[in-house]
């Protein structure tokens, strides 16, 4: 998933027609322009409230900017620090409205979300003010939505008309780009008109081959779930104390649950996917190894992937690695016995009954 | 009888001469899917394992009179192989590809519903009806002709909880893997429908996991219209809310999506929530008063 | 019973303000049809002849129920009122308004299919189910209840056609004008086969003309299925090949769609054809042996 | 109908990314430029076949150009003089190959048609030598379409890949210009790669409306089809000396049928249509008095438009025109009793039945 920073949302909203302020974007100091007026100096950081922090400032002058921007460099965002600064022209905001395209996973199809209550998380908005509207992507955004939707927030013809291309503009932003969420929020309804005061645009990964320009920035903080992320590999981070390698996610999701069940922690788990490759059983428990575990589970229901090959890469992991963790293995299905045997000889001992196998792990952990 | 793979279809396999889809063309006709050709554009007049390769669907039509495929191709052809599919006039694509953008997986379900063509997938283990055919690459040994119908968004947990409940002495009908996007060809309530119409199928087990509605809506159908005993299992209980767990589809996102939510729809619905995979077919003999 | 228009299901008039929109809306309540609204995008809460208006069908669905829509709005717009007809949930919508390019049709005949609506149109006079309901601008005097449906490609040749049945002493079922244009929401295939369907219908009349290849499909489907003594009639056997006749799809290009071709089609099927309007019923006497 | 000329249309087809080979746009003698090499010059004229009346010729140098153009300009194609010239760069062409999208109206979708036997009538090529695929407009041109396709005209890989944009840019103008056809013959194949020589674009005039840049431009010689064209009003010109009026198409083609297996020769139809504007039935008897008819029948089915309205305007249209021609009238529906005392009035006979009312026109036309 590829997070768009505001600016670079804004430079997308340019592209596609919809009205933002006059913005800079501000790398260092240096880059601050003289100016007239008021503007606002706001953080680029990947994550939400940032106004509450302290990460948004109104300034009258290019001191004031350069100030603002040093005093900003020096919070946390939830453990990002900003990466650039927008300045941009102060605007005299009448209403915050709210405007997003997203997926509606209930009804197969994106959906316009809108309110005259933008400005907030649009989750704390009560469902009755929020306009929501599906859009076929064989039709695109009709007149007769627009019209609703101008009539919903309650915009003058005018503004209707603008509004009108604005979720257009944000329509062919979420169509075109691959996007999982298209959002403005807050819309800004001024006397010279609607203007888009912030951005949010998120790009599913398995889209980028459509899109070989944008290069993802993954805003991750833990750096074993952010190497992992690199390499493409499918690890959760969780809080706990038991790791957690299984293929599949579903069977990972079903293994944590029932740790869990049993009173165990999960502290992450990994998933080996459908590919029959030892050398992913080893990245796996590298990446364990990083990570402080009491246990480690590894239970594999083998289809695709095989048994025997789990128990190879097992063997060799633990040669190259030489964990600390206690390791419990379970292997059904496909070439469970060639799998068991190898490990065995490895002096490895594996379970069958995953019930069985859950609750060994727990003992091991509560050691 | 059995849900949506009733007879034994004449099969091709688009990316047949991949890794993945050579390897599986074999294990489905091991399993005895009559799989009469596979395309591969360029690859066209040779064979792979057998089977000979075409090198568009229309090609494999008029040579094989095939009705179904399974879709093996890279997600970024995904889209093109599966209209391929639908335009020569297949009904039936199963879709195991994973990673095929959801944009993509929205305008083929509209697509598929204008030409009358089923999707299965994508990003699923497929379709196996228990001694008629198997499209997909669930493991072959783990069936045991029966009655239980098994849909399930899962993979691996699939085989775990089908494995589960042919040792327990029971068997299936037809076990659906609907595979675990945010947007699928064939949902779970249309899974549960189809099983609630099929003669044989005498109990519904239902894998869900967390994220979106398609439980809630399915707890909803159940109430409406189901007569058959279901099962339940949740995977993700103790995922926290905001990470992807695996599944593009399974994240919970605005508080929606919980297990909770889904585990409180069933019950309400009178299904029966197992709360491991072992207890299903302790859960299924009970109501199959077995 | 009859085709398509099967009851008198609460109907909305869209472009009711308009000159032909209120001037029809009027007529189809003198008729019996059960108006209920009309829909003109700013002239919510106003009355035409006693019909409420409504902003938009959704307002006008929640306010009255309505299940079909017929749409006078004019051709720029008539696309985006089928599509917000449908979205609303509208079951059938008729389209009178001419002049809508074939583009916006093939997509909007598309997008019905998503949805699962029925489009009657465009450039058409309607739809009359006799004793029922009529949809559309056709002459209120002109029916008499029978066991005669027609089908037509043309306005007031139906016109002429249906009060020659009429008056011969014959009735109707249902007469549908499905419009002279190039691509059209229900064709004439869809209505034939409906009314061999259709048990009080015992003898259908067709009613085409040059251009295209709807009757040479229809006459197939007659040879195929249709067990119903059918009576056909094609307009333009005189003329010349290149111009349109008036008609958007009356045109006979690459030698194609001429009358000659669609009379020996019909003639192949056991079709009775007539040479004039007045032999039409005639022809039917003979067939339903009167 | 709207007929683009080859250069207009390959003014598209270079917007589109559809290759060409360079060339002027001559609309008099003085625009021909100095060149070196071989060139062909082209008459611009909205009809067929002008290759076999001397309309295109290859030239060696400027004062070649100029006799050429010269010389075709004293040329009468269908009775159109060339309003322009095109002077375009000579090709080596190895093959003539031919594409082009239109409406299948049986499958009710676009299609797309090519063979390898392209530089002729479409027509005239053998079924089984024409690659016929349809496109559906919510999923546009697929990768699958363009293998097929390049492999039955027997293409090499690289200029399957240009086939492939051709293609994809002749789609889209059929989509984004509403064109009825969009039409490509020949496309030559040639050493350096395909090259679209020639162009066929026509749009409905229904689809204007969304093509305001598009002045409609209607090659029609006849004077009276011509107005009655720019009029907007539904006039067909036949050969015989008996005029139509009628309602509605069906009605009109209905009647000329019936006119001439009575053994009458219709000389045109003019459709009233479906409004009640007795201004219109001025303005067909205006027309149908340009013309040299033996008599006028007008035949009006009453609905929309009502009898007496058409008596009205018939009665106004004696008074102001004095038509030479014999009249017979049939008005039945909506309103006939009013529609025949109007006339009667007027010392008009008028008629019910149709098929005496045919009869009636065919004395009058034999006397």
């Amino acid at each position: 998933m590829v997070d768009f920073l505001e600016y670079e949302g804004k430079e997308l909203f340019k592209r596609y027609g919809i009205p933002v302020p006059n913005f800079h974007v501000i790398r260092a100091p240096e880059d601050v322009p003289e100016f007239n007026g008021r503007m606002v100096v706001k953080a680029q950081v990947p994550t939400g409230g940032r106004g509450k922090r302290g990460g948004v400032r109104i300034v009258n002058s290019r001191d004031e900017a350069i100030k603002a921007i040093q005093e900003i460099s020096q919070i946390s965002f939830d453990g990002f620090k900003p990466e650039a600064f927008v300045l941009e022209d102060a605007v005299n905001v009448k209403r915050e409205l709210y405007i997003s395209v997203t997926l509606d996973r209930s009804v197969e199809l994106p959906i316009v979300l809108a309110s005259a209550e933008g400005g907030v998380d649009i989750n704390s908005v009560p469902q009755e003010k929020i306009y929501r509207h599906a859009i076929n992507p064989f039709v695109g955004v009709t007149q007769y939505l627009k019209r609703e939707l101008s009539s919903f927030l309650g915009l003058s013809s005018e503004k209707a008309e603008q509004l009108g291309k604005i979720l257009e503009g944000l329509y062919k932003i979420y169509d075109e780009m691959d996007a999982s969420l298209a959002e403005i929020n807050p819309l800004a309804d001024t006397d010279s008109g609607l203007l888009a005061l912030d951005s949010k645009i998120t790009i599913e990964d398995d889209a980028l081959f459509r899109h070989k320009d944008i290069t993802p920035k993954y805003y991750i903080l833990d750096p074993v779930e952010r190497e992992a992320k690199e390499k493409g590999l499918a690890f959760v981070k969780l809080e706990g104390d038991i790791g957690i390698i299984a293929n599949g996610a579903g069977l990972n999701m079903a293994t944590i649950d029932l740790i869990a069940l049993n009173g165990g922690k999960p502290a992450d788990f990994f998933d080996l996917g459908g590919t029959d490759d030892p050398q992913k059983v080893v990245d796996a428990l590298r990446l364990a190894s990083k990570v402080t575990h009491k246990v480690l589970f590894v239970n594999i229901f083998g289809g695709v992937t095989k048994c025997d090959t789990v128990a190879r890469g097992i063997v060799q992991a633990f040669k190259e690695l030489k964990p600390s963790f206690k390791l419990v293995v379970r292997v059904r299905g496909a070439n469970e016995d060639e799998g068991r045997r190898i490990l065995e000889e490895n002096g490895i001992r594996s379970l069958l009954n995953l019930d069985e196998a859950v609750k060994e792990v727990i003992r091991l952990a509560g050691e | 009888m059995a849900i949506i793979l009733k007879e034994n279809v004449p099969t091709i396999v688009q990316g047949i001469t991949g890794h993945q889809g050579s390897f599986h063309a074999e294990q489905m006709k091991i399993f005895g899917t009559n799989i009469v050709g596979g395309v591969t554009p360029g690859k066209g007049g040779t064979t792979v394992k057998g089977v000979p390769v075409f090198n568009s669907v229309s090609e494999a039509i008029r040579n094989t009179g095939a009705r179904a495929s399974v879709v093996f191709v890279p997600a970024p052809f995904a889209f093109d192989s599966v209209v391929e599919a639908i335009d020569s006039g297949l009904e039936l694509v199963t879709v195991i590809t994973e990673h095929i953008p959801f944009h993509d997986m929205v305008k083929l379900k509209l697509y598929a519903k204008i030409r009358g063509a089923r999707i299965i997938g994508p990003n699923c283990p497929g379709i196996t009806s228990v001694g008629i055919a198997k499209h997909g690459i669930m493991p072959n040994s783990i069936f045991r002709e029966g009655s239980v119908g098994v849909v399930s968004r899962s993979g691996t947990l699939t085989y775990e909880i089908v494995n589960t409940i042919t040792e327990a002495g029971l068997g299936e009908t037809t076990v659906i893997g609907i595979g675990g996007d945010q947007v699928v060809g064939t949902n779970m309530q249309e899974a549960v429908s189809m099983f609630e119409d099929d003669e044989r199928t005498k109990a519904i087990v239902v894998v869900g996991e967390i994220g979106g509605t398609a439980e809630e809506e399915t707890a909803e159908l159940i109430k409406r219209k189901v007569t058959k005993p279901v099962v339940a299992f949740i995977a993700g209980r103790s995922a926290p809310p905001g990470k992807r767990m695996g599944h593009a589809g399974a994240i919970i996102t605005g508080g929606k999506g919980t297990a909770q939510s889904k585990v409180e729809a069933f019950k309400s619905a009178g299904v029966a929530v197992a709360s491991s995979p072992s207890e299903i077919p302790k859960l299924l003999k009970e109501r199959l008063k077995l």
